[in-house]
């Protein structure tokens, strides 16, 4: 009985995680089961294009501005220290 | 009782097609726009084509799912062509030829000596509905009935046993493409309360009933055997046999009744080839030949055989006959306060009748 | 032949309003039915991932992106103006 | 039978290889092919929505960083040069 129980309660399981393709009103619907993933997965030569927009491009674009912004991050931080400096010197300029 | 549908619209099943076979990679698969379907998946399927309806789903079970078709290599599919899902569209749920009772495993019931009459052979208010496992299926609720009750409703391994869990149910992606029609499936979580049993409660769906069964068969009920047919409550064609009719008193237990009767009579040698169907209906009550709105319960039996010829209907005789001894005798004990029998066989020119009232003190 | 074209053209013009699943060439193409969507849906604990890459993240990524250029491009202003500061400053030394 | 198997065996492996819809332990995967691709297209007016999130504003984002990041760049090179003026001015001064 109850390991009847168990089956049952893990039949339900399956139930819920079966991902389904659905269509509505004519719109392209793909759920990935509850708690389950969704998953691209790219060949070396295959793509995953959504719209001509590839998707593993997409991803590496995102990936290179994440690292030139660090780049300029670090260079707005100097141009920070050197606004001191020209303070200091109009200062200086103005005393002499 | 459990009963489970036995169409499915599943992917792999052969006739769902209009070919009589699966789409092969080369062909060109057409669901029908305006077609609501939901279709399960079971396996991998390399396609060239699919069109899919404006509104409908594809549940995918482990390991299916659907690849593109490289052209290359497709053994048992050189022509390829249009392969069309057939119309699901108008199953109706109370299609007798649709159902099949089965255990609470959902293995199938071996038929044995008992059968139903054809209104009982539709899930009735305090059973248990089972579409199995791994399938997918629509089927039409059309009905007389706002509401269709039901003791619980198993989809695709899961049951639902309570109002709330079945109302949960109905709020998901699939319900609304599994059911269909006027007809509201209600799930009461209750079996029968009375052990004197319950009503089927599908009289009202009667016409539909014979209408679709006869449909299934070609329209029209066979030629009966005898000449004056009986006509039992709940069955959608005249059958040759005998029935009883059983008034009962509180004290009657239905299933322990019928383990009597197939225990004591029905498995005795001489009635191999008997079938037997018993249950509580619901006998329109008439006075002055005026049929009453009311209605009275009583439990009917129906007893068919397999005797051809002027023999048809001799060995149900013969067992209604036996019946009405031990009601004779027992039925004080049994809770049985009356019964009557009719009899149609192949040599009887008319319908002879019987009858066995208790006296009661 | 015009005919035959004809019938081509009308055919996918009547099909286009079903989604559809199609091979080209061997690539696996999905089709929303025509001016309809495609979605990808998971439910609150699913992940939409691509290529080991986790989508929810990505996003919060570029939404991270944007918000930091807004805040260099703020920076690189007042830079400008420094610009300006060290070229009146330098005039000023070349009148000393 | 052997050839059966054979022939199965055979087939996975064809499909295998070709881009594909599966799904994998309730997860909805998308796998494209060694060479060939998985597509999504929609028509002008149609969306590619991923959990709410629009796919086209996401890449339009992500380019407008992208050309957003190069204008800082050409910024962040003025000011590099700026910083050489600050220091020549800075010896000067000190030796006035």
């Amino acid at each position: 009985e109850l390991n009847h129980h168990e089956n049952k309660r893990q039949k339900r399981t399956t139930y819920d995680e079966q991902p389904r393709l659905s269509s509505e009103q004519g719109n392209l619907v793909f759920h990935a089961g509850s708690s389950k993933n969704i998953e691209f997965r790219t060949g070396p030569l295959g793509k995953v294009k959504i719209n001509e927009e590839d998707l593993a491009e997409l991803c590496s674009q995102v990936r290179e501005s994440h690292s030139e912004i660090q780049e300029l991050k670090k260079a707005s931080g100097a141009s920070q220290n050197m606004s001191q400096q020209v303070a200091l010197l109009t200062s200086k300029i103005m005393n002499l | 009782v459990y009963k489970q549908w036995i169409p499915n619209t599943n992917f792999e099943t052969a006739s769902n097609w209009d070919k009589g076979r699966v789409p092969c990679a080369r062909d060109v698969v057409h669901f029908e726009k305006d077609k609501v379907v939901s279709v399960f998946v079971r396996s991998p399927y390399a396609l060239t084509d699919m069109y899919l309806p404006l509104n409908g789903e594809f549940v995918l079970a482990a390991g299916a799912g659907f690849a593109a078709f490289d052209g290359s290599w497709d053994p048992g599919c050189d022509s390829g062509g249009t392969v069309r899902f057939t119309d699901a569209e108008q199953r109706s749920w109370f299609d007798p030829t649709l159902w099949q009772d089965v255990f609470s495993s959902g293995e199938l019931k071996p038929s044995g000596r008992m059968f139903s009459v054809d209104e009982e052979r539709i899930p009735c208010h305090y059973d248990d509905v089972i579409f199995p496992a791994e399938t997918s299926f629509r089927v039409n609720t059309d009905s007389s009935q706002q509401v269709i009750h039901l003791r619980s409703i198993s989809v695709m391994g899961q049951e639902l046993s309570t109002p709330e869990a079945w109302a949960g149910y109905l709020q998901g992606p699939s319900a609304l493409l599994q059911f269909h029609g006027n007809g509201t499936l209600q799930v009461t979580g209750t079996g029968c309360p009375d052990k004197s049993g319950c009503a089927c409660g599908n009289a009202p769906d009667g016409p539909r009933i014979c209408a679709a069964l006869l449909r299934a068969s070609g329209k029209q009920c066979p030629v009966p055997v005898c000449q004056s047919p009986l006509q039992p409550l709940g069955h959608c064609c005249g059958v040759c046999g005998a029935t009883i009719n059983l008034d009962f008193t509180p004290d009657f237990d239905l299933q322990k009744y019928q383990d009597r009767l197939v225990q004591e009579l029905l498995s005795q040698p001489k009635y191999t080839g008997v079938q037997m169907a018993i249950s509580k209906v619901h006998k329109a009550q008439t006075f002055l030949g005026i049929v009453s709105r009311s209605s009275t319960p009583l439990i009917q039996i129906v007893l068919i055989d397999d005797r051809a010829g002027a023999q048809t209907g001799t060995a149900a005789e013969q067992l209604a006959g036996d019946i009405m001894e031990d009601v004779a005798q027992h039925g004080e004990a049994l809770g049985i306060s009356s019964g009557k029998m009719e009899v149609a066989t192949g040599s009887t020119f008319s319908r002879q009748r019987g009858s066995h009232t208790l006296s009661r003190i």
